[in-house]
């Protein structure tokens, strides 16, 4: 077991928040899915204050070894999320975590708030990074901004919260720095990178969203760069992702600083490619304890597999 | 195994590893046949999401990356038929393969055609590729098949379906004309039909604007960009009178009542 | 012809700084380089003050679609390039423009100032973006940086004043913004992105200079978007760059606001991909102006082909 | 055409398509001839960098991305042998092209062996893959090849050289041992020779450290990693005593006296 910010896991993956739909899946794969749940712990995906349909299709752009999106957020408000998806999320087998983005401070509060009282959310995650949606840049990429975010939100709540940073900042370890020393408990990234594609014919922006965030293999070793300059400057846990396909990649970002390592578009290609990461690395882990102890770093993960 | 009467048959979790049997040519389009050991049977209208065991990726601007959507044209005894029109990298490399070649496959996804309530007579309409949903379908509840294509060349397809009437764009197999001619021509004639369509977006829009306008009710097999095919990316969603819906888990097949347009930005070629 | 700035171009490729040595490239092919040499301005390699070894090896991962590499900058330094390069690249067929770079303000002046007196030299750009130098990034992604910096050289050379922005930044419009302020001719974009891999054995950083920079097929919609960001906020002329591979990315380019494109990572797989890229494009938009004028964009790019 | 005397043929600028025209198991090993029609003569030690066609990428880690370098085995008549050593995506793409399919070829490039001075007597020495590049140096200047191979599956291929001596790793073929043991015994015997090796890290750097404690000149073709092969990227440096190299363009022959080590971080697998 693992404990991440005092919630025991039974491994270390989880999903990246937006790239996996539990309630969805279980209508597709029905109950094999809970059998067999991927993910250690599941994060779901970005709540609003109010309800938002997204933005308008095509949403989707394949690049090279990736994928450009423009969602925009879609998601019931938090009204629906806890009536509608809340309790049906309460029933997977592992702990909820509850990402959550607010356009303004005090939205973010009421979230916080809402959420504070729920025994069936074990952790929030801050979204302040979504390159979809304006506020999201502006308070996550400058450390003033988080600090303040999280001076407001931090005594609503006694549960872990989880800064997710942008990477499409300057600095993301002095965000990082800014997100601790002002109360978060631990920090995830990274979110995607602001990317744009034009139709092919038109030459009009592709997305309906205009531009859109970058994820997949391509983005894997700047993800790599932005954990190692997180991990130098914070000591509270990190949940790395970006790019994540096999358990190697994940040994990677566990070896950089993670605690944790989130699979976000790898389960578009594979529906279970959480578990197969979950058990490769496993399996890389144990291999290396057995063959070649002295190859491990001695740089331990902040939070280690006990 | 789901009964007739549901329209979802649920899926194995996670993708499995499907072998090519067979890849022939019909027409100007390729049909793959791949065991699928243990696979549940599909209903029709279902999907799959399918890649390359090898090399997918390396074509053209370096993709493809993601699993291409494909409806099944018939499936037998754990054998999937796949019908493919080349279209990009994707298309491409699952075109090229052959016997022995490993497939991904995840499915079947999203729901499929219902059957026609109140005693209505069915009647298939396809364009183009979109004929292959038809198959499976035509194959259970029978009636006849309106065919559009491009040119001749696509037409041989039409031999997949039974009882098939031909319309090409170009005269050269059947007549000369949209489809939805041979549509308008048979509802005058069966006002009572129910209508199940698939085809490129022009197509189904005029399907959906006729049987509109008929007041006959129709189901249409709708096509979006997807990544996953099991709702988890929120990007294949196609504007519906009730809002966005996603493409993979409320469709493919989709009432044609619920719709304002079948026109969806970003799908067709 | 194009004009860029005063110099009349043949067509709008030009190479990526560092990305095509023309002086090895003429060891290797010949005079069928000349002959055929692909881009319509030279863009020579990073020249500091002083002589450079560059990182000790391995200097070069290979990731999805893509290149992270770090080179550290190798360069014979001012007198050397004066006295060994420059005759060379003089002999060249196309403008040169030269890309240089100083750890200090004073650094840079000194450079620009020794560079304002020779004819042969079209152009000068600062690479204040280099993620694999420590200033590099302190002075191109701060607008209040950049601006002093142009305050600076500004005033030491009438030649034009090209500055290539980091994409490792929050808000490159904003910089770019405050370049063009301060007196800058052009700006050129992407730089590399800052990214990291690790040994696949060893797990010990792969790169001898520890972390590297992310170029080619792999950036291309973060490229695309940040151009776009920069051609909303400047008036002068675009250099865009970042994975380039076909004409059609090149279209996609100028269409979003660049005047010039450039062509860095893809000259590895292609050595004549600058001037394969010209002949694409130049298809491409005869294709369009015979068959579809009416697709084309009204936004005519900042320098028009005449 | 260069002349025998020259170490560098000029190749023609760009990358050019080749053809395969077999595709061979020699042991371990794969040689692939591909027709280069009008390509010139490289010289012995110079190397070419090589990519499919079609599908490069998509492999482990979504690789390849850039070409990949490859000495030649023998260059007759237009037509280039290239024996392959699967050790990653590139090479088991490289490795399952057959007859017609396309190669991209930019080269030859870098420069060759530099001739024996002052009358000494060639003898060559290999590592496992690192035979390639001697082959055509022996068809021109002669002398005995020492090879060293881990197997009997891969000393398979020392038969694409003349008069070869074989040790292995595990004993299975030739002499038990590394095969520095063979050409410590030659030099013991011919102290006036010049040895021109190919090999592993360890290896080169073994025939290194015996030449110089002999005095005995020696010429190193090396490996590195590389991106271009053409000078452009800076990213195949070696450390020499004269400071960093670029090996595609100052090497990948380079002087063992220039050299503190032939152990370059990053090469050899
Ligand atoms: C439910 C469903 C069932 C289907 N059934 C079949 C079937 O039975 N047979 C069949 O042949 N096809 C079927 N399709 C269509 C098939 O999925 C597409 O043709 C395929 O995904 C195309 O992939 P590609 O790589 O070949 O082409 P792409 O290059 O992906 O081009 C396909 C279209 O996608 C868009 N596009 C182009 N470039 C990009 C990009 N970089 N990112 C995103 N979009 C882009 C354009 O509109 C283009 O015309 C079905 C689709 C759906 C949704
Ligand atoms: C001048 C020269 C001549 C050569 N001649 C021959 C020849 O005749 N025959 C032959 O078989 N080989 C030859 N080689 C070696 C050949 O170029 C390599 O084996 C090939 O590039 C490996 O590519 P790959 O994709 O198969 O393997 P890779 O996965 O690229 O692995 C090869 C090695 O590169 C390193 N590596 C691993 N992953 C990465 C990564 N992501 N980015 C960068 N490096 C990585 C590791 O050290 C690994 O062992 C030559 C090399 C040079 C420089
Ligand atoms: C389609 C899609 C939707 C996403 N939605 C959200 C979201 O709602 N909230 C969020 O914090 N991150 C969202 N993300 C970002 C991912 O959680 C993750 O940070 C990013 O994709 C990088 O990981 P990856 O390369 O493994 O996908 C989304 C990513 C994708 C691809
Ligand atoms: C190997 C390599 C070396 C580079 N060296 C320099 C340099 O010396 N100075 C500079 O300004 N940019 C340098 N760059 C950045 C490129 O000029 C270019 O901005 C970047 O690679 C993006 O373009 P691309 O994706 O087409 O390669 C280098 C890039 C690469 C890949
Ligand atoms: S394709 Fe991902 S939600 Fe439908
Ligand atoms: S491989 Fe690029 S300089 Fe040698």
């Amino acid at each position: 077991m693992i404990d991440f910010c005092g919630i025991e896991l039974a491994h270390p993956i989880v999903n990246g928040s937006g790239t996996f739909d539990a309630i969805a899946a279980r209508r597709t794969f029905g109950e094999a899915l809970l059998a067999n749940f991927p993910f250690a712990a599941f994060v779901s995906k970005t709540v609003t204050l109010e309800p938002r349909q997204g933005n308008p299709p095509p949403r989707l752009w394949e690049q090279a070894a990736g994928l450009l999106n423009s969602i925009g957020l879609p998601n019931r408000g938090l009204e629906g999320y806890l009536e509608h998806d809340l309790p049906e999320l309460a029933a997977l087998p592992v702990p909820l975590i509850v990402n959550v983005m607010g356009f303004t401070r005090e939205e973010v509060g009421q979230l916080v708030q809402a959420f504070a009282l729920r025994d069936e959310v074990a952790a929030l995650e801050l979204n302040v990074s979504c390159p979809n949606v304006e506020s999201g840049l502006i308070m996550g990429a400058d450390p003033g901004e988080t600090a303040a975010l999280l001076e407001h939100v931090r005594p609503l709540t006694s549960k872990p919260l989880i800064v997710k940073l942008t990477p499409n900042a300057t600095d993301v370890g002095a965000v990082a720095a800014a997100a601790e020393a002002a109360g978060a408990n631990a920090v995830s990234l990274v979110n995607t990178l602001r990317g744009m594609a034009l139709h092919p014919r038109t030459g009009e922006p592709w997305l309906g969203g205009g531009t859109g965030g970058v994820s997949g293999s391509a983005v894997r070793a700047i993800a790599l760069a932005q954990v190692k300059e997180v991990a130098a400057r914070v000591a509270i846990p990190i949940v790395g992702m970006g790019g994540v396909q096999r358990g190697a990649d994940a040994a990677e970002l566990l070896r950089t600083g993670a605690a944790l390592v989130a699979v976000g578009t790898e389960s578009f290609r594979d529906p279970d490619a959480g578990g197969r990461v979950a058990r490769e690395l496993a399996d890389l882990l144990s291999e290396r304890s057995e063959v070649a102890p002295e190859t491990r770093s001695d740089k331990a993960p902040k939070t280690g597999v006990r | 195994m789901s009964s007739a009467a549901s329209r979802r048959t649920v899926a194995p979790f996670g993708r499995r590893l499907g072998a090519v049997e067979a890849n022939r040519a019909v027409g100007a389009y390729r049909v793959l046949e791949v065991a699928d050991p243990g696979g549940p049977a599909p209903r029709p209208g279902q999907f799959y999401m399918l890649a390359a065991h090898e090399r997918w990726g390396g074509g053209e601007a370096e993709r493809p990356f993601l699993p291409r959507a494909f409806s099944f044209l018939r499936a037998t005894d754990e054998r999937l038929e796949f019908l493919l029109e080349d279209v990009g990298p994707g298309t491409r490399r699952l075109a090229e393969l052959g016997p022995g070649d490993g497939l991904w496959l995840t499915g079947p996804l999203g729901i499929g055609f219902a059957a026609p309530e109140d005693g209505r007579a069915a009647v298939l309409v396809g364009g183009g590729i979109g004929i292959v949903p038809l198959g499976g379908w035509q194959d259970e509840i029978g009636g006849p098949a309106l065919l559009g294509f491009r040119s001749a060349e696509h037409a041989a397809a039409a031999g997949l379906l039974a009882h098939a009437e031909v319309a090409t764009d170009d005269g050269s197999v059947g007549h000369h004309g949209p489809v939805t001619d041979l549509l308008a021509e048979f509802l005058g004639a069966s006002p009572d039909a129910v209508v199940y369509a698939c085809g490129p977006p022009a197509m189904l829009e005029a399907v959906r604007a006729l049987c509109a306008e008929r007041g006959v009710p129709a189901q249409l097999a709708m096509e979006s960009g997807m990544a996953c095919g099991f709702g988890a990316c929120f990007g294949c969603v196609v504007p519906t009178r009730h809002g966005y819906v996603r493409l993979c888990l409320d469709g493919p097949v989709l009432d044609a009542a619920d719709l304002e347009t079948a026109l969806v930005a970003g799908a067709g070629h």
